[in-house]
C-alpha cells in the first residue's frame, strides 16, 4: 500500500519519528486474518525505502503507535542505509509499506499487571502496548522500565508517565537516574511488590514482563522473569526478506514444546513477539 | 514476429512442451511458500503457473540462523531447504493450492537418486500438481543439491530417474555455478527433460567486519536479485541458441520490462522470485506489462517474442 | 589476531609472494587506464600499486560500440582489450608510471601462450614493471581470454610460459566463470605463478526491450561492480582455504568495509575497479579506511586480518 | 567534489533546470588541463546521483550556463532512473560532481559567424556556447535554429534572442512555426545567405555550424554542413562509466585522417564535441 509521510523527525541523535498515512493502514488489510481489525501491539510493517534495488529488500519496523485508522507512527533508530534513507524522507513523499504483519503481544486472560521493559530503539513496540492498555484495558496496570545509553536515548519515558504509567529509568552513564542496568531496578521493583496474598499465592501470578530491547538484556530479563516465575513476552529481530512467512528466511531457534528438542520458527510470522521461555538465545 | 495494425488483446498463453500455462508467468521455488501466504495479496488463478518450495521425501528443519542477508542489489540466502515433506504437502497444502485455476510445479529435491524418485512418484499420484520441476541446483544443502548440477552424468540420472518415475512435464532446474550450462542442458535433454529452468542462484559469501563472521551461519548463500539478472539473460539466451527445450527464464526479474528481456533472450516463460518479497504484487503487475507490451507493439502471441533478441 | 592496547600507527604492507606492497591497495586492470587520467585526482605514489589494462603484442581496436551498460548495482563491458600494444605501452606509458613510487603490474593478454610470452618478455627486460598479471580470463574477446581460463591444461601451460619468460612476479588472473575456481588456482600454483587475481568479471548480457536489441554490441560483457561482490568473497574465500598462494582480491569493492571483507575472506591485497569510475578517489579512501579499521582494532599489521573469518 | 543544489526546477513537462554551487564548480580543477581556467562551452560534468549502488555509474550533464565560478546550471530532461532521482533533488540537497571534463565546442581563427543548430534536450550545451559568445566573442555574430516536438519543447529559444542572437524555430506538430523540420529551416536560411564576397569566395567560408540533439537531426545537419561547405562541431552522446578517458567504454568510430580507415575515440575525453565529417555514423 502507498502511504505519505506527515512527519518525520529527529527526536533525539539518530532516532526519528516517523507519521505515515493512507487509508485504513492502521487495520489489518482486506484478506488478511482480523481483517479490518486495527492493528495490534507488537506488530510491524515492512516498508520500502527509497526506488531502487539498493537497498532491495523492505525494512521492518513496528508499530509505535497507532494514531488513527489511517495514520500510524513508527520510532526508529538510523542504523544503516535503509533507515538512513528513510530519514531524508519528507511530509508528502510516499512509501510503499505492507502491513500490520506477525502476532502482536498476547494477553493472556488473568493478567492483571505489566511490566514494560525496554531498552533504546526497544521502546518501539512497546509503546504500542501501553497506549493499548491505557485506552482499552482498564482493567490492567502497568509499570514501565526504560533504560538507555544516556538521558536522550531513554525514549518513550514521559509519555508513558503521561499515560499514568509508574515509569522508571536507568541510564548507563548516570545521566538520568538510576545510574545502571535497567534490568537491576527491574529486579528491585519485582522484590519489593512480591508478597504473599491472602491465599498464599504470590502476587506475580497475574503478572507478565514485555521486553524489547539489545539481546543482552532480553536475556536477562528473561532469566529474572523464569527466577520469579512471570511470564516474559518479547519481541525478537531477525533478517527478513518477505516479511509474510514465505520465504523461511527469518527463523529463530524456540523449544518445541516440553521435550527440550528446538524447531525453527518464523519471526515474522510465528512471531515477531515469543514467550521468553523457549526461545533458545 | 507477426505485427498488426490494430491492437487487440493479445494471447499471452505459453507451451512448455506438454504444459500449457496461460500466461507466461510462474512464481519461483522459495519465494512464494506454498501459495497461502501471498493468496492473501492477489488471487493466484492469475498466475501462470506456481512453483512450490523444494520438497523432500521427509520434512527438513533447514540452516540454522541468520540464513538471510541484504548484498548490493541482491540477497544472499541458505535456507536449506525447510520443508514440510512431501508427504505432508500433499497432505496439507496441495489440497489448498488445488483450489486455484493455475499451474501446480512442484520443486523436488533428494539426497540421493533414489529420494528423488521416491519423490516424484509420490507426486505423481497426487491430484493437483501439473509438473515437477527438479532441483539439482541448490548450493545451500551439503549432499546432493549443486553436487548433483555441477556433475554431467549425475544431472543425467537425476533427471532420467525423474522421468521414469512420472508422466507429468519434467522441468529441470540447472545450477548457473558451472562453466558453461549448455551440455548440462543437453544432458537434461536427453535424459528426457521437457522444459529447463534457469538459473538458481549463484553461490555468494558476506562477511561482516565488525563480528568478522559470515553474515549468513551457513558461510556461503545463493545469491538472487537483479544482481544476478545479466548472468542469467546470458545463460537463457546460450541455453536457448543451444539445445531445443523450452525455458522458464529467472534471475532478477522485478518487472515487465526484465521479464521481457528474458523472453527476447529465449525463455518461454518466466519465474519471479526475489521480486515477490520487494513486491507482493510483482506477479500480477509483469503479467499485466507484458500484456501492455505486446499490444504497444501490435504482436498478437506472447510466444512471438520468445528469443527474438537481434543478435 | 595481534591486539595492542594503545592505538599506534599500524603497517600497511603486504607481501604477494616476492611482491612487497606499501599497502594492500590496488587499482584494477582496465579500470584505471595507464594511471594518467587519475593521476589529475591523487598522488600514486599513494597506491599500493596500479595493474595497467591489458597489454597485447600488437595494438588492439577493441569491440565495436556501443561497449558498455549498466546493470543493478554493476555494469557489463566488452571493450575487447583496447590497447595501444606492449611496445607502445614500454615507450610511451611506462616511463610516466615509472615517476610514482608505487608497484606497476603489467597485465598481458595474448591470442596464443606465444604472444603470452612474447608480451612477458619484452615487459622482463622494460625498467619499471615490478610484476605481470596474466589475463586468462577476459570474456570478452574471441580467442584466448576466457578460453584459456576455462581449461585446466591451457591455464597451466600459459602460466609455464609466462613463468619461464620472466624472472618477475607472475600473478594470474583466474576466471570465475567456472564450476570451481580452485583447481585452476591449483594449476597456476604448479605452473609457478607467485600470487592469484580474483576475479575477473562474471559473463552477463542485457537486452534493451524496446530495439530488442543487446545493450552491449558484442552480445555479452563483463559483469563488474557491487553486484558481483558476494560471488567474489566467496571465491576468495574458497582459493583462500585450498591453495597456498597470496590473493589479489577484487569483485565490486567500493570502499574500505568492502575491502576488508575481503581481506577477512583470504585476500592479501585488495584492488578497487569500477568503483574507480564512480569515484576517482576511491582507492585512496580504502587505503585510509583500512588503516583506520586496524587502528579502531587494535591490530598492528594489515596482515595480521588475511583470512581471519571465523567461519 | 561535493555540490549543494541551488534550485532544481521543472521547464517543461519532463525537462529541468538545475543549479548547483560548490568553490570554484565553474573552472578546471587544480591539477587537471586548464587548471583555474573557466569551463568552457560543450564540456560536461559526472554527476553521482543518489546514494547508493543503483544507480551506480555517474551521469553526463553538460555545461549549459556558468552562473559563477562557483555555480552552473545544467539542463536536462528526466529519461531514466538517474534524471528521476536527480528531478527529486531539492535546494539544500548536496550531489558528487566531476567537472568540467571533454574538450569543447571548437571556434578556430577565422569564424566569423555561428549556426547553432539544437534539437531538444540537445539546447543543453548550445547555450553555454551563445552565452560565450555573446558575451566574449564580439568578433562573432551567430543565429539559432531550435527545433522541438511542439511549442513546449522548443527549449530556450527566448533566452537566444534575449542575446540577440536571431533565432529561429520549428516544431514537429505546428504548434510554433515553423512547421516541421529545424534543418529544412538551416537550409533556408543558409542558401539566403550565401552568396559570393567581392573576392568570389563564398561568404560562408568563414562560418561554422555547432550541433546538438537527436541522431536523425545530427546526420541531417552535418550532410547540409558538408553540402555547403561549412565546418560542423556537433557534441555526441555514449554511454559513460569513468568520463575521464580510462575505461575505453564509450568510443565511437571516427575517420582516421585522409585515409578513410576507422578509429575508435573517446566521446569523454576526444570529445563530446567532434568535427562532424569524420564521424561515422
Ligand atoms: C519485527 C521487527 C521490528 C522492528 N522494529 C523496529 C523499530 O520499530 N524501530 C527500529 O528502529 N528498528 C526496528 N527493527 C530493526 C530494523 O528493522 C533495522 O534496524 C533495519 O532493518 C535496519 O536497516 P538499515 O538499512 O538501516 O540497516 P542495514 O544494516 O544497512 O540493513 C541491512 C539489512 O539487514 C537488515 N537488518 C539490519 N539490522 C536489523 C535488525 N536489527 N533487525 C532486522 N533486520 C535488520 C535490514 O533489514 C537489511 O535487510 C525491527 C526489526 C524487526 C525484525
Ligand atoms: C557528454 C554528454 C552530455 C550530456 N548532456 C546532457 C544534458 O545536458 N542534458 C541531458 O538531459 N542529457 C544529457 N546527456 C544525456 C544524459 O547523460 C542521459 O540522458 C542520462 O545519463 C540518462 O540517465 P538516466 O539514469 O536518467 O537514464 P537510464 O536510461 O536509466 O540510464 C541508464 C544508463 O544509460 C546511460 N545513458 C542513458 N541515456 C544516455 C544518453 N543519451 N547518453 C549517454 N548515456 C546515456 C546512463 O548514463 C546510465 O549509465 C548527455 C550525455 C553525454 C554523453
Ligand atoms: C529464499 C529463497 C529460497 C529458495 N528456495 C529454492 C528452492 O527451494 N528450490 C529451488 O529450486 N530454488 C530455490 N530458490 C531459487 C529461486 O527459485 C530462483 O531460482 C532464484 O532465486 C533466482 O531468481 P530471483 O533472482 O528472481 O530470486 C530460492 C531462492 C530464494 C531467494
Ligand atoms: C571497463 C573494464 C575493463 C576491464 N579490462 C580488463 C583488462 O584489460 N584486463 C583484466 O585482466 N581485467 C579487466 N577488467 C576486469 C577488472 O580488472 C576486475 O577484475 C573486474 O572488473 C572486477 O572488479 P570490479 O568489480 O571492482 O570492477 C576490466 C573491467 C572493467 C569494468
Ligand atoms: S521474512 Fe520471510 S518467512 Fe519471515
Ligand atoms: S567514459 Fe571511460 S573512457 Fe570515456
Amino acid at each position: 500500500m502507498i502511504a505519505r509521510i506527515r512527519k518525520n523527525e529527529e527526536l533525539t541523535s539518530g532516532y526519528f519519528l516517523v507519521d505515515i498515512e493512507a487509508e485504513g493502514i492502521g487495520l489489518h488489510e482486506a484478506g488478511r486474518p482480523a481483517a479490518g481489525r486495527p492493528a495490534v501491539p507488537g506488530q510491524f510493517y515492512m516498508l520500502k525505502v527509497g526506488q531502487s534495488t539498493d537497498p532491495l529488500l523492505r525494512r521492518p519496523l513496528s508499530l509505535h503507535r497507532k494514531l488513527t485508522d489511517d495514520s500510524v507512527r513508527f520510532l526508529y533508530r538510523q542504523s544503516g542505509r535503509g533507515t538512513a534513507l528513510l530519514s531524508r524522507l519528507i511530509p508528502g513523499d510516499e512509501l510503499d509499506v505492507l502491513g500490520p504483519l506477525g502476532n502482536g503481544f498476547p494477553i493472556p486472560t488473568g493478567i492483571k499487571h505489566a511490566l514494560i521493559v525496554g531498552g533504546g530503539i526497544g521502546v518501539a513496540p512497546l509503546m504500542a502496548l501501553a497506549d493499548y492498555i491505557s485506552d482499552e484495558r482498564q482493567d490492567i496496570t502497568a509499570a514501565a522500565f526504560i533504560g538507555g545509553r544516556s538521558r536522550e536515548y531513554v525514549l518513550g519515558a514521559d509519555e508513558f508517565r503521561r499515560k499514568r504509567i509508574e515509569t522508571f529509568t536507568a541510564t548507563e552513564d548516570g545521566s538520568l537516574p538510576r545510574k545502571g542496568l535497567i534490568t537491576h531496578v527491574l529486579d528491585d521493583y519485582i522484590r519489593e511488590h512480591m508478597r504473599k496474598d491472602a491465599c498464599g499465592r504470590s502476587t506475580v501470578c497475574g503478572w507478565a514482563v514485555y521486553s524489547c530491547g539489545p539481546k543482552a538484556m532480553l536475556i536477562s530479563v528473561a532469566a529474572m522473569a523464569k527466577k520469579y516465575g512471570i511470564k516474559n513476552y518479547t519481541s525478537m529481530e531477525s533478517n527478513m526478506a518477505c516479511g509474510i512467512g514465505a520465504c523461511m528466511g527469518c527463523v529463530i531457534s524456540v523449544l518445541d514444546g516440553g521435550n527440550g528438542s528446538s524447531v525453527y520458527k518464523k519471526v515474522c510470522d510465528d512471531g515477531p513477539v515469543f514467550d521468553a521461555d523457549d526461545i533458545i538465545w | 514476429m507477426v505485427k498488426t495494425l490494430t491492437p487487440i488483446k493479445p494471447s499471452l498463453a505459453v507451451k512448455l512442451g506438454p504444459l500449457t500455462l496461460k500466461n507466461p508467468v510462474i512464481t519461483a521455488s522459495g519465494t512464494f511458500g506454498y501459495g497461502e501466504e501471498y493468496s492473501k495479496y492477489f488471487d493466484l488463478s492469475l498466475l501462470g503457473g506456481i512453483t512450490t518450495k523444494g520438497l523432500s521425501l521427509k520434512p527438513m528443519q533447514g540452516n540454522p540462523p541468520p540464513r538471510l542477508c541484504e548484498t548490493p542489489s541482491g540477497m544472499l540466502n541458505a535456507i536449506g531447504l525447510q520443508n514440510v515433506g512431501v508427504d505432508e504437502f500433499i497432505e496439507k497444502k496441495l489440497p489448498f493450492l488445488a483450489g486455484f485455476d493455475t499451474k501446480v510445479i512442484a520443486n523436488i529435491f533428494g539426497n540421493t537418486v533414489e529420494e528423488y524418485e521416491a519423490v516424484t512418484a509420490r507426486l505423481d499420484r497426487a491430484k493437483g500438481v501439473h509438473a515437477i520441476e527438479v532441483n539439482i541446483s541448490c548450493p545451500n544443502v551439503k549432499n546432493g543439491g549443486m553436487a548433483f548440477g555441477t556433475d554431467l552424468e549425475a544431472t543425467y540420472d537425476v533427471i532420467k530417474a525423474v522421468r521414469n518415475a512420472t508422466s507429468l512435464p519434467v522441468i529441470a532446474k540447472l545450477s548457473p555455478n558451472v562453466t558453461d550450462v549448455v551440455p548440462f542442458a543437453d544432458r537434461a535433454a536427453h535424459a528426457g527433460a521437457d522444459a529447463l529452468s534457469l538459473i538458481n542462484t549463484l553461490l555468494g559469501m558476506a562477511i561482516d567486519i565488525k563480528s568478522r563472521k559470515p553474515k549468513i551461519a551457513n558461510i556461503t548463500g545463493g545469491l538472487s536479485g537483479p544482481a544476478i539478472r545479466p548472468v542469467a539473460v546470458r545463460i537463457v539466451w546460450q541455453v536457448y541458441r543451444a539445445v531445443g527445450l523450452p525455458i522458464i527464464g529467472m534471475g532478477g526479474i522485478m518487472d515487465a520490462s526484465d521479464a521481457l528481456e528474458f523472453m527476447l533472450a529465449g525463455a518461454t516463460a518466466v519465474a519471479a522470485g526475489t521480486a515477490n518479497f520487494v513486491n507482493p504484487l510483482a506477479p500480477v503487475e509483469i503479467i499485466a506489462g507484458i500484456e501492455r507490451y505486446l499490444i504497444e507493439n501490435g504482436i498478437d502471441h506472447a510466444r512471438h517474442i520468445i528469443g527474438q533478441v537481434q543478435a
